[in-house]
């Protein structure tokens, strides 16, 4: 039950098939897998199918992976970021699902708690709902949305114990606990292994059981938007 | 005449009542948090999880895991809590956040919103707005009454595919307040120097009534 | 936005009436809302459904609103412990809906989330399942179960602070975090409530927006099963 | 002659895989910890919010915040996690769990599982055990072979309202070890002192072969 990886490289090894469904953690550049979108690329794998809510930036995150042409399809909820993205998109060199940010979420949470579909209100009367299933519950009209299973899911946290309980901090949470529990497979990247009973049971994130695989690493954790205020004088 | 953005600003915090959690959205919405009025306690909410969302750091005290929904990087406040994308909208949804303040790119008479795309031409995503307006108690929308071309924004019916429909219930642009309600807009408001025939003038959308 | 009352009686003030749906956390005798539960015995509250996974033991807990002849209905997934209970439903004094305890958890989670129904394996082909809709994904057979959507929720957790925010404590966890999304109101009681700033905001479990109203209160934690091993000489 | 209570829990351990995530039921299953292999690790789940089960406390060291899903005090282990219901149903429909070894009352030929009411004389409920086959891995059932009356639980079809349509894989009773396949029930084992000809003499479902 060893799930402590040297490198990415070793983390990834067996996991990595053309074709694949991988589903991603992150907002925007923060709590991004950049260890693991790094290796990905290197690797070259292709045709891929990428969940995640947004595509990274040029040159940055899974914007590697776009200018790479590795990827076949995104599914995302926005991409506004990303110029090369746009381009490809508008060329249609790359297919896009847009759903809605937080049926997206939803749908990584219902793919890994063995929830297959889902009614919610959000994108009825949208091009989102045409062909999906609708259904009215006390009087209100609802569009079905499928739990999403990734071959794949890449996540990153702040602090794991060996047993692949992890922890993250602030807003680089966001969509990496959702995304770790709909993956066949999950990769972790961290901050820092800490020894197992350093962490608060109550204070887990993620529980271990989500966690097959772990590695540690150096991040950049990039700024996208870099906004400030002065001290008053 | 007509109001800059920052009075659009100022006139949407006039919306928020004490004790409300609120989602703003990208632009101009983003700017109603200074100007919320004294006495009138709002716990911002981020999308990308946080609630209790303070102002941007002090140069030197940027984090890297601290951002808002437009990924610009902003600090916590005594009562923050941050949670993961789902549960963020498991509260969205689930109708916990009582307004929402976003732009628009059109909104009709009947509160359809378009926001996130411009086929052939623009496309970014929807991101959360989609879910925003379907879940939150009350959405406001925040834009420019009419486009660089001086063309109405406030429509019969959108051109734009939707991020909702019939989801808005209050209008305010640069010309003044509108609010949805049956058979099409009712007048709240004209902004400074703008007269109701201005405000009528700018509009394609069917306002009712000779009177406010 | 005060969110603190003095007691149970002035926290319930205004959202206690006959015939109404409450929700309620604990599981066994874990993490029950005892000081909410007392009062609402106290007001006599007539009619009640009641969700939660157990319904207390004889003289405790729910236990006590079964005995005052308050409960119509409960929705519950195991109710072995109550022989009063037992004994008023084989009598047909009392309504149950049994519901899986997953399904009961997932039902609460997406009433609190906006979501009216969704899809589970659990319970096909049982008398749960029985009178419900069924759809096929990806040629399995699924059941659908709708959100739960509560007038009140009661809750009990560990610690909070003014604005709300909840921590529960080991597995007196439970029920509460999903109960108390799912009510139109919701009531939580605690042991300390600690002053704003002093909680971790990566380690609340439950926001603060889900939480209306709070009190502070000593509780008996009553334990069910005292099971102990010796020490080795 | 055939096991006792200790001897099938003992047996019901061989199950176990290292590295597997466990759920145990109430009663026989609980006993299964004290017989885990040396060199396989499991992690006991406990459906009430708990990965990473320890055992019993020591007297005076009970907390009444910390109990397993049969309501009895416990103890955490070093890599142990919390969690609400909702997220510990979420691992368990969601086939995290790899193998569940679950009490009956009744099981089929088929791997119908009956544990949870006899109509009309006791309703206790299912607990989480629906959840339980429905989502694992794998369910291992371990039970007694017969009735006190000495009426053979191990049936073509179950009398009792079912807990799960086809979901058992092996049934380990006090006469054998028995796995759910194709067409019946084959003989994976019979207990000491127990002969096939006794297994199937004692067992009203289909038992293929007349080999093992």
């Amino acid at each position: 039950m060893k799930k402590i990886y040297e490198t990415a490289a070793k983390a990834l090894d067996g996991l990595l098939f053309d074709g694949m469904l991988i589903a991603a953690g992150g907002f925007g550049l923060c709590g991004i897998p950049e260890l693991l979108i790094a290796e990905i690329k290197a690797r070259g794998t292709k045709n891929l199918t990428i969940a995640s809510n947004n595509a990274g930036v040029d040159g940055f995150g899974l914007g590697q992976l776009l200018e790479n042409r590795q990827v076949k399809k995104m599914i995302s909820s926005y991409v506004g970021e990303n110029a090369e993205f746009m381009r490809q998109f508008l060329a249609k060199e790359l297919e896009v699902e847009f759903n809605p940010q937080g049926t997206l979420a939803e749908r990584m949470r219902a793919g890994g708690a063995g929830i297959p579909g889902f009614y919610t209100k959000t994108g009825v009367g949208t091009v989102i709902a045409e062909g999906k299933e609708h259904k009215d519950f006390d009087g209100q009209t609802f569009v079905l949305e499928r739990g999403l299973v990734a071959d794949l899911a890449i996540v990153k946290a702040w602090k794991a114990d060996p047993s692949g309980n992890l922890v993250f901090r602030k807003t680089a949470r966001n969509f990496n606990p959702p995304a770790a529990t709909c993956g066949k497979a999950c990769v972790a990247e961290v901050e820092e292994i800490v020894p197992l009973g350093a962490l608060d049971p109550d204070m887990i994130h993620t529980p271990g059981i989500y966690v097959h695989r772990l590695i540690q690493g150096t991040h950049e954790k990039r700024i996208e938007q870099r906004t400030t205020r002065k001290k008053a004088a | 005449m007509a109001w800059d953005r920052n009075q659009m600003a100022a006139r949407a915090a006039k919306e928020l009542q004490d004790g409300w959690y609120v989602n703003l959205g990208i632009g101009i919405p983003t700017l109603v948090s200074n100007y919320i009025p004294a006495g009138v306690e709002v716990t911002l909410q981020s999308e990308n999880g946080m609630l209790g969302m303070g102002p941007f750091p002090y140069e030197g005290e940027e984090d890297a895991d601290l951002i808002n929904a437009g990924k610009q990087t902003i600090t916590e406040l005594p009562q923050t809590a941050f949670f993961d994308s789902s549960q963020s909208f498991a509260m969205i949804r689930g109708g916990k956040i009582n307004m929402a303040i976003l732009g628009a790119m059109e909104v009709s008479e009947t509160g359809d919103l378009a926001n996130w795309m411009i086929p052939g031409k623009l496309i970014k995503g929807m991101g959360g707005a989609m879910d925003l307006v379907a879940g939150v108690g009350r959405v406001v929308v925040v834009m420019d009454h009419t486009s660089k071309h001086g063309e109405s924004k406030v429509l019969k019916a959108c051109t734009l595919p939707l991020t909702g429909k019939a989801v808005v219930n209050r209008i305010i642009t640069n010309l003044g307040v509108l609010d949805v309600v049956p058979g099409g807009l009712k007048i709240v408001e004209c902004a400074d120097g703008v007269t109701e025939a201005d405000l009528r003038a700018a509009t394609e959308a069917t306002i009712l009534g000779g009177e406010r």
